[in-house]
Parts: structure tokens; sequence; C-alpha cells
């Protein structure tokens, strides 16, 4: 019972949250006035009935409000009209590109926290030791090293020094390297992921090794070891678990990050995903597909953070009363 | 195998019994950034098979530490800077850490002072206890929970076979202290250490976990050492006591000697400082209770010589000078106080 | 003796609301306190005990309206002062709270760690005597001698300070506007054992000095003994046993009380004590039984308990109990 | 009277080392806190003194003409020329003005928002604080950079043709009150539970128990114990908001006509391969800039929380 309602308070909220987005948007959207009229007068040499024709192409004659409910309506039947600049389907575009996107983000979380496990368990049972100190220290430089910056050092090493890894895209022009597509992809992978990797790696480390440091120091760790359990049991099945609590709400944020910053990582790394495309539609002001880009990484974002939260249930018996 | 609830096997002692613990010179120092915190400085004491050791003293006397020393779990910056422990004749300070490990929860187990903090809050009690009984018994899951559930009904839990699937929040602060110690039986252990394990629960359920715990150290015949600040617990609980002040041992005695005839003067103060439930002080009985002046020392920087002498009201000149050594003054009576005979030693 | 403060069925509660996912909420209550009487004399000390939950905190923070009562009246000099602090007159709040004091539990969490003990002794004064900055000084430093500390101390902050030698300060500032009743709220309880029996002394050496009167809140009943000239025992938010202290410690006639008393471990080996342990635990204040809240625990109890809820008899006599089968 | 003495104090002293002070005895200990503070400082100095430091004018493009854009570091240009002939050694040194400008300027508007919003909360309670916690949530869940990059574009497009277009560093202005509008929340939710903590101390129940005002509770005991922790996150918030305008610069929504990191990585990016030391060196003048502050914040929290580490 404790458990459900939970969940369902949650979700009922992460609605609420894109709802909540959806009319800020719109209402920003609009109020630089007729979008269509702003976009063509950045076009010299477009007349009046140009934007007339146009203007009632996209339905932008009605109220403000029906305008709202028009396309929340169209929304909910994942229609997100026409782009204007590509003359294409948004939502085809957004699945094309938002995939693009998670397939370096979703890896790169995970590999971030296997990787940031280790270190923090390494660092946080060696207490003031040489090796913890070290883990803090580049943990703290890399968390303080912006990414994209990170990014373009490893293309300087890797893409333009030694010349390995490709510098841009996410697959070559023309032949695919070895001759293999998944090859090819993952290749253009590793530099973006890596980065990605690193750069959650360290804020990931700083967080579990503090909770890691703190939660040794409980009674229950003492106790645990009073009882003669061997001290790997006592770390990763007593400490770890417990330290991963306040890491968790962490979680949500830095995929909410790492999707926020996307159109800087895949400027850097001229990557095919969401971000890059959500920079195009901001610079050639494509109405739909700037509504439509936002609302998916809303969403996704929304998504996120409700897994966490659903993560808490599973982790600490404690939330189940609600 | 698992034990069985039948008494532990040692015979009945007759005749002077070979202490099971026995702890010499031991000394925990915390290496702080001010300085060497000697939290433990040279301290002795014995338990001996079945009996209840009371280790009494106020906050910072080093009686926790050097209960945790026994484990060989001093947290740091804490480190364990001399002395011997002595159990069953074997160093426990020369054991590798795996043996140290094999006996800990087996041998010797412990009781904590806070329930509400020593139980894992995200595993289920039965899983808790079970894992102990799985690793060192390398029972079954089956045999471990109906272990467990054997024992919560031993310690008075109500309805033990629920309660395994419970977590350490859903159930009371009594609740949870009776769980400690059912984890700290589990293994039929020869020596069972007690850190103030009633200071945090009200008095009615204090009286009900003492109760408990002097019910089964009788029945198992474990050998338990009593942690506590309350001299009423110790007169109640134990046979034997050890007062400590400022990392040392002042006196040790069997209890009715520590209360009826203590030799110590801090021994005295203390007990004379405490108001009484059974005196009366209404009207003119109201006179100011006796106190010790000052307080406790900062052990990053003792005071040289005996570490009570600038609160005692008999400091000689000596005292600042000479640090007592533990005297016997009679049978199974000592004493470090200059003024009783001590030996002192310039340090 | 005249009553100095008189709290007459005062009570606490505090709704609960049980919320359900598809069904409407349930508005429940907790009643920490539940129609509580007593009266505190010139000089005297009431000792208020019981165990964690009990209601005795609540009690003292519904008479200082820390928390607002949510019934009854409390008489201070003969007056209600419950619809004073309601009616939020500053000038007739601070002649209240200039007579009526409170010492709390901690004596580091109640000082501002950011102030040096004179800034904190200062903020009495600012507020109470405005009127006469230039005499301030001079009282901080009479009221730091007062409780044995020495004028210099005013410099220094907080964390320099030893508990015993904070808790002095939490009673200079209490006693900076000379009040006429102290409620002590558990003041040795955080202490060593040493240090104690220096605060109790100054404790009664205070009273004896200045006719105060206290109402000593504690669980500790040794120190109850020690200071009080009456105690009042609570269970579950009601009074179940009032009367002089010897009465209380020598005859208790409520069940609750003598198993109380009876389970303070006396510190003398083998004293021939009459253990009384009790069965179980205090129920959940959602969960009060019916008619008398002790009877499930209770040994002596009898059908009728389980339905009415005893009163404190005989009434208006000194020693008073709660019970349909008193001892 | 009880006979206690207290321990022998040679004299009496003067006002002994309050907790500010002591905090900063603590700060002085900790290595990391004291690097992180001398990289401030130096940030700090050379934005104050950026034009005596820097060799040539913020807007010399001299080397243009002279045919010497995207030159290597040289005697002349210590740190080499960009692509529109700016001296990068030069934009690095009047960068650091921008971003302590960003830095500060959205931190106060974040700090002023999150103390009001998460004090009320705090101090409130009940109805008020659910609705302004659920609000603050609503912010940190939203999208921020994605909305603040379309934010600035739009509003670029607004006020083409209004008085507003006649401000000096509209553009920049915009960023910075956009960054302090969604960086509140995570001080707002600080400032609450402080508030929440305070409220209920002994000490705030003691003041009430003599009477104190409810204004100087809130603004002589309440607010200075609340400080410490939201400093912390001030300095954090700091080096996050001047990351932030290097991002929307670089990628193009930045101020044309401010000198800023950001703005010289996004003229310089597409050039990395031929002239990268127009593209390090403002990198590098960020990552000091936000680790100063990383480290800083780290070691306040040492500073304050006297329990972390003994």
């Amino acid at each position: 019972m404790g458990t459900a309602r939970y969940i369902a308070r949650r979700l009922i909220f992460s609605l609420c949250l894109i709802l909540g987005v959806s009319v800020i948007l719109f209402a920003m959207i609009n109020a630089i006035g007729n979008p269509v009229e702003v976009l063509l007068a950045e076009r010299p040499g477009i007349t009046e009935e140009m934007i007339q024709a146009v203007t009632e192409y996209y339905g932008l004659n009605g109220s403000v409000t029906d305008r709202y409910f028009t396309w929340i309506w169209a929304l909910l039947r994942l229609d997100f009209g026409t782009s204007i600049i590509y003359n294409l389907p948004v939502s085809e575009m957004l699945v094309t590109y938002g995939l693009e996107t998670l397939k370096i983000q979703v890896p790169a979380i995970l590999i971030a926290l296997l990787v940031s496990v280790l270190i923090s368990v390494l660092a946080a049972t060696r207490q003031y030791s040489r090796v913890d100190f070290g883990v803090i220290a580049s943990a703290m430089v890399g968390h303080s090293m912006p990414g994209f910056l990170l990014g373009i050092v490893l293309i300087l090493i890797f893409s333009y020094s030694l010349g390995i890894l490709p510098s841009y895209g996410a697959y070559s022009t023309r032949n695919p390297l070895w001759g293999s597509d998944v090859a090819d992809a993952l290749w253009h992978m590793v530099l973006p992921v890596g980065m990605l990797v690193f750069f959650n790696c360290a804020t990931l480390t700083l967080l579990l090794r503090s909770s890691l440091v703190d939660v040794l120091r409980q009674d229950f760790i003492t106790a645990a070891r009073a009882s003669g359990l061997p001290e790997r049991r006592v770390v990763f099945g007593h400490a770890l678990r417990n330290a991963f609590i306040p890491v968790l709400t962490y979680l949500g944020i830095l995929f909410g990050l790492m999707l926020g910053t996307a159109p800087v990582t895949e400027t850097v790394f001229t990557w095919p995903g969401l971000g890059a495309l959500y920079i195009m539609a901001i610079q050639q002001l494509d109405y739909p597909l700037i509504m439509g880009a936002t609302m998916v990484i809303t969403v996704m974002l929304v998504t996120a953070t409700l897994l966490t939260d659903i993560a808490y249930v599973a982790i600490d018996p404690r939330i189940r009363l609600g | 195998m698992l034990s069985t609830l039948a008494p532990a096997s040692s015979p009945p002692v007759v005749a002077a019994p070979a202490p099971l613990l026995q702890v010499r010179d031991l000394r925990v120092h915390f290496h702080t950034r001010e300085g060497v915190v000697r939290a433990v400085d040279g301290v002795d004491y014995h338990v001996n098979p079945a009996e209840t050791l009371g280790i009494v003293g106020e906050s910072g006397s080093g009686k926790t530490v050097s209960s945790l020393a026994t484990l060989r779990l001093v947290p740091p910056p804490a480190r364990m800077a001399g002395g011997q422990i002595l159990f069953e004749g074997q160093d426990l300070l020369a054991k590798k850490p795996a043996e140290m490990a094999a006996l800990r929860g087996r041998r010797i187990a412990m009781i904590f002072q806070n329930p509400a903090t020593s139980l894992n809050p995200i595993y289920s009690i039965g899983a808790q206890l079970g894992e102990i009984l799985m690793w060192h018994e390398k029972a079954s899951r089956a045999e471990a929970d109906a272990r467990v559930v054997e024992l919560l009904g031993l310690v008075g839990i109500s309805d033990p076979g629920a309660r395994l699937r419970q977590f350490p929040h859903e159930l009371s602060g009594g609740m949870k202290q009776r769980v400690g110690i059912a984890r700290a039986l589990l293994c039929n252990p020869s020596l069972v250490l007690a850190d103030e394990p009633t200071t945090a629960l009200d008095v009615t359920i204090q009286a009900q976990i003492l109760e408990l715990l002097a019910d089964l150290q009788k029945r198992f015949r474990m050998s338990m050492v009593l942690v506590t600040h309350d001299m009423g617990v110790v007169a109640r609980m134990a046979s034997r006591i050890t007062v400590m002040y400022a990392g040392r041992v002042c006196e040790s005695a069997d209890a009715a000697t520590i209360f009826n005839a203590p030799r110590h003067p801090y021994t005295r103060a203390l007990l004379e400082s405490m108001p009484r439930i059974d005196h009366s002080y209404t009207g003119a009985a109201r006179r100011p209770l006796p106190t010790i002046a000052g307080r406790p020392p900062n052990l990053l920087n003792p005071p040289p010589g005996c570490r009570f002498h600038d609160r005692c009201p008999e400091a000689a000149p000596e005292c600042r000078r000479l640090l007592p050594l533990e005297t016997p003054v009679g049978p199974g009576h000592t004493v470090s106080c200059l003024k009783r005979g001590s030996e002192g030693i310039a340090a | 003796m005249s009553a100095l403060l008189e709290v007459d069925g005062l009570s606490k509660y505090y709704p609960v609301l049980e919320r359900r996912l598809f069904r409407a909420s349930k508005q429940t209550e907790i009643r920490a306190v539940d129609g509580v009487s007593f009266s505190v004399a010139e000089g005297e000390t009431l000792g208020l005990v019981g165990e964690s939950g009990c209601g005795k905190t609540t009690t003292a923070r519904s008479i200082l309206n820390l928390v607002e009562p949510s019934d009854g009246a409390v008489r201070f000099q003969g007056e209600d002062i419950v619809p004073v602090f309601r009616g939020g007159d500053r000038a007739r709040i601070l002649a209240i709270r200039r007579s009526l004091q409170y010492v709390f539990q901690d004596p580091y969490l109640s000082l501002n760690p950011r102030w040096t003990i004179g800034e904190t002794l200062k903020e009495p004064l600012r507020v109470h005597r405005p009127e006469a900055p230039e005499t301030w000084d001079a009282r901080i430093g009479e009221l730091l001698r007062m409780v044995g500390l020495e004028p210099h101390h005013a410099w220094r902050y907080p964390h320099e300070f030893s508990g015993g030698q904070r808790q002095r300060v939490g009673i200079a500032r209490a006693l900076a506007i000379e009040p006429r009743l102290l409620i002590l709220d558990e003041p040795v309880s955080s202490l060593d054992v040493s240090v104690r029996a220096q605060i109790l002394n100054l404790l009664a050496e205070l009273q004896d000095r200045l006719g105060l009167a206290y109402l000593y809140i504690s669980h500790d009943l040794s120190s109850v003994r020690y200071i009080s000239t009456h105690v009042a025992v609570m269970y579950l938010g009601k009074l179940v046993e009032i009367g002089p202290v010897d009465d209380i410690f020598t005859r208790p006639r409520h069940h609750y009380t003598r198993a109380l008393l009876s389970a303070i471990p006396v510190p003398s080996p083998g004293a021939a004590q009459d253990r009384i342990v009790l069965q179980g635990e205090v129920p959940s204040a959602m969960r009060r039984p019916t008619g008398c809240p002790f009877h499930p625990r209770c040994a002596a109890a009898l059908p009728v308990c389980a339905q009415s809820e005893p009163l404190l008899m005989p009434p208006s006599a000194p020693h008073r109990a709660a019970c349909h089968n008193p001892l | 009277m009880s006979d206690a003495t207290l321990p022998a104090i040679a004299a009496p002293r003067q006002r002994a080392p309050g907790i500010w002070r002591q905090s900063w005895y603590r700060f002085r200990r900790n290595r990391a806190g004291l690097i992180g503070l001398a990289m401030v400082t130096l940030v700090v100095l050379v934005a104050l003194l950026a034009p005596f430091a820097a060799p040539f004018a913020p807007d010399d493009t001299s080397a243009m003409l002279r045919g010497a854009a995207r030159r290597a570091p040289s005697a002349l240009h210590w740190l080499g020329t960009d692509r529109n002939g700016y001296d990068v050694f030069t934009r690095m040194i009047y960068g650091a003005r921008t971003a302590l400008a960003v830095g500060l300027g959205a931190m106060i508007i974040a700090s002023v928002i999150g103390v009001i919003i998460g004090g009320i909360a705090g101090y409130a309670g009940g109805m008020v604080d659910e609705l302004l916690m659920r609000f603050a949530e609503f912010f940190m869940v939203i999208p921020v950079f994605v909305v603040i990059l379309a934010v600035v574009r739009l509003f670029g497009i607004v006020v083409v043709g209004t008085w507003l277009e006649d401000i000096p560093n509209l553009n920049l202005m915009t960023i910075i009150v956009l960054l302090g509008c969604f960086e509140w929340p995570p001080i707002a939710r600080m400032a609450r539970a402080e508030f929440l903590r305070l409220r209920n101390s002994e000490f705030v129940e003691a003041a009430h128990c003599i009477g104190s005002s409810r204004r100087d509770i809130l603004l002589r005991h309440i607010l200075p114990n609340a400080m410490p922790p939201l400093i912390v996150l001030v300095a954090l918030g700091i080096g996050g908001a001047i990351l932030a305008e290097t991002m929307v610069s670089f990628l193009g929504f930045g101020d044309p006509r401010a000198v800023s990191w950001g703005q010289s990585l996004y003229f310089n990016y597409e050039a990395l391969k031929v002239a990268p030391w127009a593209v390090l060196s403002p990198g590098a003048a960020l990552f000091v800039t936000v680790l100063g502050f990383n480290l800083l914040a780290d070691g306040l929290t040492d500073a304050f929380n006297p329990r972390t580490r003994q």
C-alpha cells in the first residue's frame, strides 16, 4: 500500500511537471508573437501574403489557448507536426536523433557507475591513505573539468595528434571502418562516451566516496564486523547499499545534466543527436522542432527522476512508510 | 552444525578459575590533528568464566574504547598502542585478521549502546541475523531462519516468525535492543561485551533488558563485560566492578566491596555525589550533595602523575609527579592510589 | 502557601492526517497531553516524571506557549495566561515571560553558538530592561557569579565550556530578569555523574536564596527525589499520581509509579528491592487503550479498568492517584 | 553554593576567537581549500588588474591587418593570436571580468530568491512549505540549459526595435538573470532545511521564552546560523554559473560584444586543428576558475563543519 501510494504520487507529480513545462514553453514561444512572422521576418524578401499562407497552414490564427490545446492534443497523439526547415515529420526526426543521444548517454552512465563504485570502495576503505588522497584529488580535478573542454582535449590528442579515433560524427561518411557497420559505430562512440564517462565518474566518485566514508563510520558497520562477517561482505553488502541512498538522487540529476548539456557535447563531437538537432532548431527558429525537442528532453529527464524515485523504494525499506 | 540452546559445555568452576579474558596494559591512542589522545592508557582487567564484570566510568574514561579494543575494532584514527588481550590464553593482538574475524560473533560477541543505529536499516531482521549464522556455521537459509526465530523468542520477542521479515524501523527501541541481544547470542559466544546496553532506553524498558541479560547470562553460563556509567546498573548486574577514570583503572573489586568499602577517592566521590532514590531529602535534609570539583582532564594533554590529582581532595605533592600502579589492598581488591600504598612511577 | 502556577485540564492534541490513496483521508489525533492539572506553590519544586513520550515536555512547552495548548487553563499568579499569549499583546506577554522562564535539557543546543556568553545573557536584558542599558554589564557579571562562573567568561563562546558550565549559563540566562518560576526540562540528564551533583546543588542553593519555584521535569528519579517537594507522575499524556515527594517515593499508590520506582537500579548490590518488571511497552499515543491507559500492563487490573477512566482520588487530598484499585 | 572551581584562567581575556575565526583556523589547515582560495584570488586579481596585466587592448585586432592572425605563441603574443587577430592572452585576461560578473551576478540573484523562498518555506511550514518546495522541485527538473538557450535566442528577437536594444551587453545580462532565476532551487532547499532546523532549535526556543521579537529571532538568531552551508552552495554555484555562461557562448548564443572565454571558444573552435592555443587558453582559464571555486567550497564545508574531519 505504502509503496504503491508513493509511486503513484511521484507519477502524478511527474505528469504535472511535464504539463507545466509545456505551458511555460508554449507561453515563451508565443511571447515573441507569431513565430512564423518572426521566422520569416529574418528572411528578407518575403511578402505579407506568404506569411499569411504559412500562418494559416500551421493553424496560428486561433486564440492562444485554442492553439495550446490543439498542440497538446496533437502531442498526446504523438503528432509533433512538420519541421519548417527540413519539411520532415518532427516525430520521426526526434526518434532518429534521440536514439543517437541515448546511444552515448546510457552506456556512459552505466560504465561510470561501475567504475566509480570500484574506485570509491578502494578509496573509502583506505581513508586518509595516499590512494584515498589521490582518488579525491583526481576526482576533484575531473569534476571541475568542463565536459566539453575535456572533449576538445581528447580530440586534440586522439584524433589530431595520434590520429587513431574519429573526431566527429557517429558514422564514417564513406566506407565503414573495417568494413563493419557495427565496429564503425562503436569506434565513433569511443571519444564521446569516454568523455562522458570520465566526467560522470569523477562526480559520482566524489559523492559515493564521501557517502561510503560516512556509512563505514556507522554503528551497524561496527556491529557487522563485530559479528565476524568478512570485510568484503561488510563493505559490499552492508556499507555500499546504504551509501547508495544519498547518491541515488544525484544519479537522476546527473542524467538530467547530461541530457541538458547534450547540445554542447554533441557540438564538440559533431554528434547527430537530439542536442545538435535542438541547436539547429533554435538557430533556424524551427518552431515545431523546438517544441518537440524540448518536450522530448523534458520527458526523458522526468522519466529519469521517476526511475530514481522508484529505485529508492527498492533500496531503502524506510521509504515504504511514505 | 548448529549449536543447540543447551548450556555451554564449560564445567562449573570451583576454585580460582583461569580468567576467560585477561587484558594487560592495554593502550589505545587516537592520532588526531591536535596530537595523540591517550583514550586508554595502560588498562588491566580480567573476566572470569561465567561472571559479569562491570566497567564503570564517566564519558571519556575510555571504557567503550577498551571494549571495542577487545574485538580489535577501534575505529580510525585510533590505534592499538600496546598491551595484551588474552582470550582463553591466546593473545588476540597477535592473531591474523582472518583468525580474529572467525572469533568475532562466534566466541566473543557485542551488544551496542544505540539499538537505533546498530542495526542495518535496509536489511530485514531475518536477513541480517541469518547471514551471521550462514557465515560462521555454514548454515542453510532454512536452518539459519529456524535458529533466528528460536533466539528471537528467547529474548522475548513475540511472534518471532513474523519479525523475520520486518525492518529495524518497524520495531520500537526496546525491541531493537532485544534483536541486538539475539544477534550477539546467535553462535553461543562465551564472552559478551555489552556497551551501555540500556542507556538509550526508558527505565521500565531498561529493567526488562537488564532482567533479560541477567537471565541469559546465568542460563548459558557466559561471561559478560557490562560497560556503563550508571552505578545502579552495575550494582544490579555485576559480580565484580572495575572503575575507570581518564583512560586508567582506579579500582577493581567485587561489587559489594566497591559499594560498601571503596578505597579510591574517585570511587568514593562518585558514589557520594549521586542523589539516591532511597533517601529522603525533604526540608532540612536537603543538604548540598558532595561533589567532585572541576571536570575530567583533557586526554590530549593529561595531567602528569595521577590522572585524578587535580580534583582529588586528598592529593599530596607526590600525586602530581607519580603515576600510581594497581596494588592489591584486599582479596580481589586492587586500587591505584599513592595514598593507599600504590607504587608510583614517574611518567 | 498560595499557588503560583495552576495548570487546569491542560491538553495538547496533535492532528494526524492518515493519507490514503483512493479513499478519503482519515483525521485522527494524538493526545500528547490530556487533561493535566497540578499546581506549584511559591518556593516549591514540583517534579514531573515519566518515560519518554509521556507528555511531560509537551506540558512544559504548553505552559510557556512554545506550543499552543488545545484546551485547558494555565493560571500564573492568578491570571489565565493562555488567552494572553493568544491575544498577542506584546507588553502583557513580556510581563509573563519575565516571571516564567525555561531551562533547556541540552546546554549545548540551547545556546546560540555564534554569540558570546555575554551576548546571550544580554538578550533578556535587552528585551526586558531596554531603558537602562548602562546596568546590563554589571548585571551580567552578577549573574555569572551567581551561577558559579567568573565575569570574564562573558567574553567566551559556548564551545569553550564544558557541559556543566554551559548548563550554568543556561540557568543564568533564565535568572537574568528575576523570574518567580523556572521550568527545568531535564537540566542534568546530559551531564556526567560527577557534574550532575554540582548543578543540583546550584539549583537547590538558588531556590533557597531567591525563593524560586521550580517545575522540574525529568526521567531521572533520583535527582527528582533530591530537588522536589512534590512529584507528579505522567503516563501516556495523563497524570496518574501526584503528591508530596516522600509519600510518592515511599508509599506510591498507583501501580505504574511503583513499577517505575522499582525499575530504577539502586546503587547497592543485593539491595532488597522488590523488583516489578513491567511487561510490554508503552502503547503508541495513536492507539491509546480505553479506560485506564495503564491497564494492559497492570498486574492489578480489574475489569472496570478497561472501561472507565479513573480520576485522581481522593479529590483535594495532597496525595492523589488515578487508579481503580490503588495500592 | 557548590564548590565547583573552574579551571584556572591566567588572565581575563578579551573576546575569544569567534565561530568565524575558528572556521578560518580550520580552513587554514585544509590544503585543498587553500589552493582553491589561491586560485580564486588569482582570478579576482587578474580581473581587477586586467588593464595593467594585459599586453594589448581587448578589441585590438591589429594582428589581423599585419596578417598575423592564428599565429602560434611568440614573444609578442605570449599565447598566440586567434582567427580574428585578437591577442589570446589579452582576451583570456579580460574574460576573467566577464566570468566573475556572470558568476557573482547570477549567484546574487539566485541567493536572494533562494533565501527568501527557502526561508519562508522553512519558517512558515505547512501548506506554504509544501507548495514552495514543489515549485522548487519543478525548477530542478526542467532542462535548464536547454531552456536558457531558447530564451536567449527568442529574447534577442523580441528586443529588436525596442529601447531595450540600446542597453549595453543586454545579451550578457539576460544570461546572468536567467542563470540566477534557474539556479535558486538548491539554495532554497538548503535555506529551508536550515530555517526548519534552526526554527526548532533549542536556542531559538530559548529566545522565544525570553520574549525576543520575531524579527530579532529571524535576523539575529536564525539567519547568521543558516549562513555557512549557504555560503558553500554559493561558492559552488559561482563556478557552475561561469561554466554555464561559457557553454551558452560556446554554442553561439552568447553576447557577441562581450569579451568572454565562451566567445573565444565559439570563434576559434572551428580552427581547433590549426590554432589549438586559441581554444585551450580560454579553456584552461575556465578550468582554473571552476576548480578554484569547487576547491574553495570543499574547504569551506570542512571549515564550517568541525565534525566532518577530526
